[in-house]
């Protein structure tokens, strides 16, 4: 009969209007300034340079400078200067940093593709999304100081994957101190024979020079 | 339509009539005086992004009809090769950016073809998971523009974005991004889902079905909806053979091809599922395949929860950076909610492809939206074009 | 006057005090004036928050909340956290700034008189349609023989209007969708005046208080005597609504601003405040339809059963108008629109007809009206029948070729 | 009232003279409508409401549509407006005449008629004796006009029907 399928079309309005003043499910609208939706954990917006302590972050960065993140990247949005000298990383092994190291977040698509490259976990993705900038230029190209952040705050917005990477950073770090000690103790071997050769002439032995960490 | 004088007039619509393109009803009448040249868009309300349609109209009837795109064509094809492999994946996510999962898994199945890779179980599995979620998130967006053009004040389409936001937030716990998931490398998948998030979306899909029946109850009985669809837009399926289309328009005129069942990529041939075929082609069996489409992706995806194997979800001998597949080619294509996605690679040893060729479901069942709009009338057209689903962002690459 | 409760003379008394307070010659004057400012205050005040319910009745429809951003200038007296909270009601003042605010641009090609005049014109003669609706027992603007042909007189204009609107403009779209307004308005003009015929035909008087009291006395003191609950009387009440919302372009039937088609039809080339007159003339004209609508078919100001008496007519007839207005928007949150050939078929194939056939119910419930006891059933079955059957029949004919579909899968 | 009575005639009769004058084809429609509602305001000031509602509804209703619609439908879309030639001598001696002729016929047709003495107050009818006036006395006249109509709104689909069948387009 004409008009049922209309009169049908009626009552699924009313059900979803009556509903939506009881039906958690019939009322999806959160008022965002003052309610905010909670953000999944994986979520990821642009990226954030890892430092060790909270107290120094342009000081303690893990980022060694390698560039294959800015090589990887597929818009080509990362800037990075190698610097001239060497300063001791958290394992104390001299190395690199990144004299300047830059993202231009409007040409940047958070694609994550430099977290999955960089073998020193050094750049993960941030989860902050209320960045308006008045400056086209300036405020949206973050420059090294803006970038670093500490591994607490990234405890704090990931926590498994941060929990994971650490783990796996200790393991390497642990297993990099055992072949530094089996290094040493064989050179020890070693240096013992030739030091009963000629004690007088050794001059005081400088710091065991531990193997690079394996890249 | 310069105004010349009354012969002149009608020897230049009887030379209008015979140009190109399908057999135009030569319009001679006294009665009929000027045609009206209307141009639609790029900026119009209802052609779904940048689109453009220069409609001549014989009062409100369309006699000519010349689609004009490439406002958003972004040059994807040789970018692509000038990037790493790796590098392009995140542009295909930009293409069809409403099913991002599916452009991914079609990209990741050409260069798997041309480096040899081989995919893990689970992987297979959790691809084709996210590939009919992707499904659902397509049509159920589809059917609320359809209806919006239709000319309902947006209540459909906030129904189907209801149920489509839902899909998205689980994409987002997954995959990190709503619409821009970045989520398959060649090999299997980035991120493992927690057992969380499988509950979470095995719940989502089992109550998926009331969403449908709502929608069907509201809209599919509904005379206005079956006097505005039913008969318009009407397609042949010789025609649409031999103009290439694929996907829920061909099938909707009655043509069997469903990638799914004809090539069985991945683990398709596991899974028992149906494809559903129109008898008319015309605007309601479009509709009518998507909804039918949807109830067939929620049976796969309750089979796939089912029996989703433990694993690796990314191939051991997988390399992330210094991928160089040996020289060749191949052509990856899936059947995405469009229709079917391909992707033509021809590799040179190097990191970069040399040659990068997507075919864009939505370009190719454009090309005949002339032919279905002939004789209907504006309101019609708009009707027909949401019909067809197209996305611009596929459609210009 | 002392017998009717007070609350019911209390607008007629204030009005008479105050005009007795003037000078001889002044009272005729004030006494309309009165009435008028009266009717565009209330009516005024309704239609601003016509469109705020509107928002907020679809918002909800759409499983949404509605405005209710829109908060009271900072230096009103209100505490803080109240001017904070107040449900949008502000909204339509917040509207009102916005329209009379905005530029309003006139295109070099338009034709600079009519431009004006069109808007001026749709908005008068929407308003005009208030004079004769009885909004209460003693509320009524102007006493007319013949209400109900002022009524359709004063509406007839808005095609004129709306005609003007779209030639003025010169520009294709607005053409092509005065084309279109003028082919619907038209085409629902006779649905919606045969209609109302049959309420003309059973109380034999064209002046709309007279058919309010027709409508007077309840059954067992519960079931009302509305026309609507009369077989005739519902199948009018069905058309009239029908006719009424394609005369106010409204859901279904908003073809001329059909947006994902023509823009804005005839309304494109308007902006700032002449667009808002437009919205204004548009909700006048529904307000009017629906009240004319609830004085004919749901008993004006009559209360639903006859203990409820004591609460004012007038509250009556507004809670009525607001829940025809609320009907309408429901429509429009649901139903898709039709195409401008279905539209002008299905009033002159479907609605007319069925108004004829009605016509003829109504003479025929007149004449039988002194049947005795078991008569009357045998009446009502008759009286619905040459209702029911037509309407089925002509409704398959109507969808012949539309229907569900039943669809096969591949082997 | 006299001064109402003065204002509205001047009010037709300007709005009739400036819609012969104009050149725009539109503006003058309009305004011949706007002439119309003088007659309806004449109605209204005699008393008789019905008559004035009446020709409101159907005038600046109805006709006025079919006066644009015939303006609109039948220009051919030419921008430039209708050609007039040159005013020679003989032309304006033959309207001088047939001006004067018509201005006699009127004036002795005014003259003439014997206008019944001005009422006391004009006549209080209620529509109902005006529609059993109508039924009764007049039923023929009402019955001769109600065909004329039909057949011409018949006469009007017959033609647009036919037009529609030789362009057949999309059947359901």
């Amino acid at each position: 009969m004409l008009g049922t399928g209309i009169l049908k079309g009626l009552l699924v309005t009313a059900k979803n209007f009556t509903g939506s003043y009881h039906d958690p499910k019939r009322m999806v609208t959160v008022e965002y300034p003052e309610q905010k939706t909670v953000l999944p954990e994986n979520y990821r917006n642009f990226p954030f340079l890892v430092s060790e302590s909270a107290d120094d972050p342009m000081g303690t960065l893990r980022c060694v400078a390698c560039q294959i993140c800015e090589k990887e990247c597929p818009p080509q949005c990362i800037i990075i200067e190698k610097s001239k000298d060497k300063k001791p990383d958290a394992a104390g092994k001299q190395q690199f940093y990144p004299a300047i190291f830059s993202i231009d977040t409007s040409v940047c698509m958070s694609c994550q593709i430099c977290v999955e490259v960089c073998p020193f976990d050094s750049i993960k993705m941030d989860k902050v999304f209320e960045i308006a900038a008045t400056d086209r230029f300036q405020d949206l190209l973050l420059t090294r100081d803006r970038l670093a952040k500490s591994n607490s705050y990234y405890h704090q917005i990931h926590p498994e994957e941060a929990a994971e990477v650490d783990g796996r950073l200790a393991a390497e770090r642990k297993i990099a101190e055992e072949k530094a000690k089996a290094a040493a103790a064989a050179k020890a071997a070693a240096a013992k024979p030739a030091a009963s050769v000629n004690p007088a002439s050794a001059p005081a032995a400088p710091a065991p020079k531990t193997p690079p960490p394996a890249a | 339509m310069s105004c010349s004088d009354q012969t002149g007039l009608d020897a230049e619509l009887l030379a209008f009539g015979r140009q190109s393109g399908p057999t135009v009803r030569a319009v001679h009448d006294q009665f009929h005086g000027d045609l009206l040249e209307v141009s639609m868009g790029p900026q119009h309300p209802s052609t779904h992004g940048v689109f453009r349609m220069v409609a001549t109209l014989d009062g409100e009837q369309i006699v000519k009809l010349k689609p004009v795109f490439g406002y958003l064509h972004r040059n994807h094809e040789k970018i692509a090769e000038n990037t790493t492999y790796l590098g392009s994946m995140p542009y295909t996510d930009r293409l069809d950016y409403l099913c991002s999962m599916t452009t991914n898994w079609a990209y990741a199945l050409a260069v798997e073809k041309l480096s040899g890779q081989a995919v893990p179980d689970r992987a297979q599995y959790l691809r084709i998971i996210m590939g009919e979620l992707t499904r659902l998130v397509n049509h159920s967006c589809l059917v609320g523009f359809l209806f919006n053009d239709l000319g309902t004040s947006f209540t459909p389409l906030l129904y189907a974005f209801r149920e489509r936001e839902k899909i998205l937030d689980l994409f987002e716990s997954l995959s990190g991004s709503r619409m821009m998931c970045n989520y398959q490398r060649f090999g299997g998948c980035r991120v493992d889902p927690s057992p969380a998030w499988l509950a979470a979306a095995r719940a989502l899909v089992d109550n998926f079905p009331r969403f449908l029946d709502e929608y069907e109850r509201m809209l599919t009985g509904n005379e206005i909806m079956l006097a505005r669809t039913q008969g318009v837009g009407r397609l042949d399926p010789a025609h649409a053979v031999n103009a290439g289309l694929t996907g829920p328009v061909l099938r909707a005129s009655g043509v069997d091809y469903d990638i799914r069942k004809v090539d069985g990529y991945g683990f398709y041939p596991r899974f028992d599922f149906r494809v559903p075929l129109g008898a008319h082609g015309d605007t309601y069996d479009r509709y009518m395949m998507r909804i039918l489409e949807m109830r067939e992706s929620v049976k796969i995806l309750q089979q796939a929860f089912k029996d989703l194997p433990a694993g690796p979800i990314m191939d051991p001998k997988a390399k992330i950076r210094g991928f160089r597949p040996k020289p060749g080619e191949a052509y990856g294509r899936i059947e995405g909610p469009k229709g079917e996605l391909g992707f033509y690679l021809i590799s040179d040893g190097s990191p970069n492809p040399y040659r990068y060729r997507v075919r864009p479901p939505s370009l190719i069942n454009l090309t005949l939206l002339e032919e279905m709009c002939l004789g209907h009338t504006i309101a019609d057209s708009v009707v027909i074009l949401g019909s067809i689903d197209i996305v611009l962002g596929e459609v210009d690459r | 006057m002392s017998a009717v409760p007070f609350l019911e003379r209390a607008p007629i008394e204030l009005r008479d005090w105050f005009v007795q307070l003037l000078p001889g010659p002044l009272q005729w004057l004030t006494h309309h004036l009165i009435t008028v400012v009266a009717i565009l205050a209330v009516f005024g005040l309704f239609f601003a928050f016509t469109t705020v319910a509107e928002r907020k009745l679809l918002g909800r429809l759409q499983n949404r909340l509605g405005p209710n951003r829109a908060g009271v200038p900072k230096f009103s007296i209100l505490p803080w956290h109240l001017r904070h909270k107040l449900w949008g009601l502000t909204q339509p003042f917040a509207d009102a700034v916005k329209a009379l605010t905005k530029e309003d641009i006139v295109p070099t090609a338009a034709d600079k008189v009519l431009h004006f005049l069109a808007p001026v014109i749709i908005v008068g003669f929407s308003l005009m349609g208030f004079a004769v609706l009885p909004f209460g027992r003693l509320l009524i603007p102007v006493e007319l023989d013949a209400a109900l042909l002022y009524f359709f007189a004063a509406g007839a204009a808005t095609e004129l209007a709306i005609f003007m609107a779209g030639w003025s403009s010169h520009n294709k779209y607005s053409l092509l969708a005065a084309m279109r307004a003028l082919a619907q308005l038209i085409s629902y003009e006779l649905p919606l005046i045969l209609s109302v015929v049959p309420i003309i035909l059973v109380t034999g008087t064209l002046s709309t208080s007279a058919i309010v009291h027709a409508q007077g006395f309840w059954t067992f003191g519960l079931l009302p005597h509305w026309f609507v609950f009369t077989p005739w009387g519902a199948a009018g009440f069905v058309i009239f609504l029908v006719a009424a919302l394609a005369e106010s372009n409204r859901s279904p039937f908003d073809l001329p601003e059909a947006e994902s088609e023509l823009i804005a039809g005839h309304l494109t080339e308007y902006s700032g405040f002449k667009y808002a007159l437009f919205f204004m003339a548009e909700y006048f004209g529904l307000t009017a339809l629906s009240g004319l609508g609830v004085t004919l078919f749901l008993g004006g100001w009559q209360a639903p059963c006859a203990f409820l008496e004591f609460i004012p007519s007038y509250l009556w007839f507004m809670g009525k108008l607001v829940g025809m207005i609320m009907f309408f928007i429901w429509v429009r949150g649901t139903l898709l629109r039709l195409r401008i050939d279905q539209l002008t078929r299905l009033s002159w194939k479907f609605l007319v007809p069925l108004a004829l056939l009605n016509l003829g119910n109504a003479a025929f419930w007149v004449l039988s009206a002194h049947w005795a006891g078991p008569l009357q059933l045998v009446r009502w079955a008759v009286s619905l029948a040459v209702i029911v059957i037509p309407f089925v029949v002509m409704g398959r004919s109507i969808t012949t070729g539309y229907g569900p579909r039943s669809y096969r899968y591949a082997p | 009232m006299t001064l109402a009575l003065i204002l509205i005639a001047v009010l037709m009769l300007g709005s009739a003279a400036t819609a012969m004058l104009l050149r725009n084809l539109i503006h003058s429609a309009l305004l011949l409508i706007l002439s119309w509602a003088g007659v309806a305001a004449f109605y209204l000031w005699a008393g008789a409401e019905f008559v004035a509602f009446a020709q409101v509804l159907v005038y600046v209703g109805a006709i006025s549509m079919v006066v644009l619609f015939a303006v609109l439908l039948t220009r051919q879309n030419r921008i430039v407006d209708v050609l007039i030639e040159p005013a020679t001598k003989a032309r304006a001696l033959a309207g001088l005449f047939v001006g004067a002729g018509m201005a006699a016929l009127l004036s002795v047709a005014v003259c003439y008629t014997k206008f019944p003495a001005l009422a006391d107050a004009a006549p209080q009818t209620s529509v109902k004796e005006i529609g059993l006036v109508l039924m009764r006395q007049h039923g023929g006249a009402l019955l001769i006009v109600g065909v004329i109509l039909t057949v011409a709104l018949l006469g009007a689909t017959i033609l647009a029907a036919t037009e529609a069948k030789r362009q057949p387009e999309d059947k359901p």
